[in-house]
């Protein structure tokens, strides 16, 4: 919990000081966007992708599940119930870069995607939404990594 | 914020014994979403391919190959093997028996591809192949024979096999697979010393394994049970591992088959 | 060449989950081999989905995501005997297109 | 053919029958020869692990069935077992809980994928079969909880020597134990074994807290 507050934190001067900049999302991506995958922290992934920091918000919700028995697969996904949403992000807070997945949705898919990440560790795993008016909205879950087999 | 108040609830209100029952249930639940997208799928396509196709010195598919109930019949051959094999006089289990057909029909090199390291050229392949006719008998019932002498007698060498202890750490098969309800860490052991029930155990090899990303069949699954054990190192479709075959699959006649499965 | 990949694309009622799984490394390019050598980066960046041959996602991917990548999603509107794609591409540029008909 | 394999199957039987007295094929004692030798013939080395790891001594060959051993039997390997035990100079049982804690995490050593034998490049994989510290939930449960295993034996000076020769050979208590014996078969050495007995015994432990 110590973590989200820090983040919490991070978020909120983020926004600072992305505000009045102007700065708005990036709608389709013809490349792969190397700086936002590098990012080793939010407040650098949201500035590579040129968005605002996030807020929390029930309509936006991660599932996965609470103890995960091998970190190499974790099953994960990013829903949301806002209208407008161009982009769902998965990062995983604890693996040496955050960023996982990016996915940019049109209006004939919901806004509702699940796939699977390696987690190196224990951490928080955000979704984060993206709305066509530049709100950033995430939730977030902490899944656990555990030690299984023989572990040899 | 109301994520947090439920966690400080249940640190309060939990118990040696809940901590353990949410923790089993946690696994429970990343299994379950797991099951749904198998990467097993894959290694089923890629296997079908290879059983038809003409491959080989002999440019032969793999079509005409008897796994035991007939030349190419795969339906319901996973859950009869290891068997009894009238031509090779052995009792041979399915990896054993597709180097058989390898060599025979398409002419390559059975003990070439029995050396070689897991996971890769042929021995990829191999897994491939076991993924595919493992899954082409998915929901059938272990069924292995036992009416031939010599498959009565790989059981009895199969059963001595399980229980004998041995190397730097005293283990044996049974040290982890000879009681109900023991774990290693959290994973279950399924007790393989009689049924352990639908999908558990013999029932659920070849599998996908999740924390190496590959597939593996019973022969593997075997070799690294034995390198965990700190034996030395089992020949690829030995005697040894043909017999173990031999009594797992006996124990668990009438057990459903979910191979292939997907494994941590 | 890259292996298939393998869609399952399912209506029900007026919308179709699509269910990809992908024969993909994904190695990260973190890990050293038995020699102590770094294993290069090898892994999907692009993923892009059309419904009969108009585009409705496209999805960036890291070297987290887990290898034989499983995706799911939801088209609305798409109908029994649609076409769904899905289109891959990797850091060293291979590709991979796949087509299902929905069922 | 298929007439003349049967026939040669069943004059087999006969002969086997009449051997034994027994219909069924070869007699247990045959099938114990047999099982010797399809192991032998089916192991080979690789790395640190060669095949003299099959050679049993009377611990394992004796407790290698689904039946426990005769009790005069019993009585021998724990003999052998307690005989087998090299105590710590001055009485010196207690170690390091911390470094304890680290083997008991560590479920590495002695495969053929492992570089060296060396106890040192050994853990003790506790937490495989046991619960130990709280903390860990990703723990065993072929072997019992250990869970305040200092508190509850008071912390005494016996039951501090009984732990250290419980991992250094775990038959001298139990006769066929699934525990290894650490000490006797050379998977880790004295001073490791005594960071062991830290770890349940130290009354600052977190096994005790």
């Amino acid at each position: 919990m110590q973590t989200r507050r820090d983040m919490l934190t991070r978020s909120a001067s983020v926004a600072a000081a992305l505000a009045g900049l102007g700065l708005l999302p990036q709608t389709a991506l013809a490349n792969w966007s190397q700086a936002a995958f590098e990012a080793k922290t939010l407040p650098e992934l949201m500035k590579a992708l040129g968005t605002s920091g996030p807020a929390e918000s029930k309509d936006v919700t991660i599932t996965g599940p609470d103890i995960a028995e091998n970190g190499a697969v974790v099953p994960v996904g990013a829903a949301t119930t806002l209208p407008n949403v161009k982009r769902l992000l998965l990062l995983v807070e604890k693996n040496p870069n955050m960023l996982a997945a990016m996915f940019d949705v049109t209006d004939a898919v919901e806004p509702s995607i699940s796939t699977r990440v390696k987690m190196g560790q224990s951490s928080n795993v955000f979704a984060v939404a993206i709305t066509g008016d530049n709100k950033v909205l995430y939730a977030a879950k902490e899944i656990k990594v555990t030690l299984g087999g023989c572990g040899g | 914020m109301r994520r947090l108040v439920i966690t400080t609830a249940l640190a309060v209100a939990s118990t040696a014994g809940f901590a353990q029952k949410s923790t089993a249930d946690g696994i429970a639940e990343y299994r379950a979403m797991l099951a749904d997208g198998n990467p097993a799928e894959l290694f089923e396509a890629k296997g079908e391919d290879l059983w038809k196709k003409k491959r080989g010195p002999k440019n032969a598919s793999l079509e005409q190959c008897d796994l035991g109930k007939g030349p190419g019949v795969v339906k319901g051959a996973w859950v009869e093997l290891p068997r009894w094999f009238a031509d090779t006089k052995r009792v041979q289990d399915l990896e054993s028996r597709l180097l058989t057909c390898m060599e025979t029909l398409q002419g390559l090199n059975a003990a070439e591809i029995a050396k070689a390291p897991f996971g890769k050229g042929e021995q990829a392949n191999m897994e491939a192949l076991a993924a595919w006719i493992s899954a082409e008998s998915r929901g059938a019932k272990m069924n292995l024979p036992q009416g031939h002498a010599e498959e009565r007698r790989m059981y009895e060498l199969g059963k001595r096999a399980f229980f004998f202890r041995g190397g730097p750490m005293d283990f044996s098969c049974a040290s982890c697979h000879g009681e109900d309800g023991k774990r290693i860490r959290l994973q279950d052991l399924p007790n393989l010393t009689k049924n352990p029930g639908d999908g558990v155990g013999f029932a659920a090899w070849p599998a996908y394994r999740v924390s190496s990303g590959e597939m593996w069949s019973m022969q593997r699954r075997l070799n690294d049970c034995y390198r965990q054990q700190r034996f030395p190192y089992p020949g690829y479709a030995s005697d040894v591992t043909i017999s173990l075959g031999v009594y797992m699959g006996v124990n668990a006649k009438g057990a459903e088959s979910i191979a292939p499965a997907i494994k941590r | 060449m890259a292996d298939p990949m393998r869609i399952r694309a399912q209506a029900q009622g007026d919308k179709t989950t699509v269910r990809v799984l992908m024969s993909h490394e994904m190695e990260t390019g973190q890990r050293k081999d038995a020699a102590g050598k770094t294993i290069p980066a090898w892994f999907i960046q692009e993923v892009s989905a059309t419904h009969n041959g108009k585009p409705v996602m496209t999805a960036q991917w890291g070297p987290s995501v887990a290898k034989n990548p499983f995706l799911q999603f939801t088209i609305k509107g798409a109908k029994a005997g649609d076409k769904v794609a899905i289109s891959w591409k990797d850091n060293r540029g291979d590709t991979r297109t796949d087509e299902a008909t929905v069922s | 053919m298929q007439n003349k394999t049967l026939i040669l199957a069943a004059a087999a039987l006969v002969a086997t029958a009449v051997a034994t007295g027994c219909a069924t094929g070869p007699s247990p004692a045959e099938l114990d020869q047999q099982a010797l030798a399809m192991l032998k013939a089916s192991f080979r080395d690789q790395g640190i692990a060669t095949v003299d790891r099959l050679d049993q001594d009377l611990g394992q060959k004796a407790c290698s069935s689904d039946k426990a051993p005769a009790e005069d039997v019993a009585k021998k390997i724990e003999a052998d077992a307690l005989a087998s035990v090299k105590w710590p100079n001055g009485g010196q049982y207690v170690g390091d809980w911390r470094e304890g804690e680290k083997l008991a995490q560590n479920g590495r050593g002695m495969t053929w994928t492992d570089k060296s034998a060396e106890p040192t490049a050994n853990g003790a994989n506790c937490y495989n079969c046991h619960e130990i510290d709280k903390k860990e939930i990703s723990y065993g449960t072929i072997g019992p909880s250990l869970l305040g295993y200092g508190k509850l034996r008071d912390f005494k000076e016996s039951e501090i020597k009984a732990a250290y020769e419980k991992i250094y050979d775990s038959h001298a208590s139990f006769p066929c134990s699934l525990m290894p014996r650490f000490g006797a078969n050379k998977v880790l050495s004295m001073d490791q074994i005594k960071d062991l007995v830290a770890l349940l015994m130290a009354k600052d432990s977190p096994v005790n807290k």
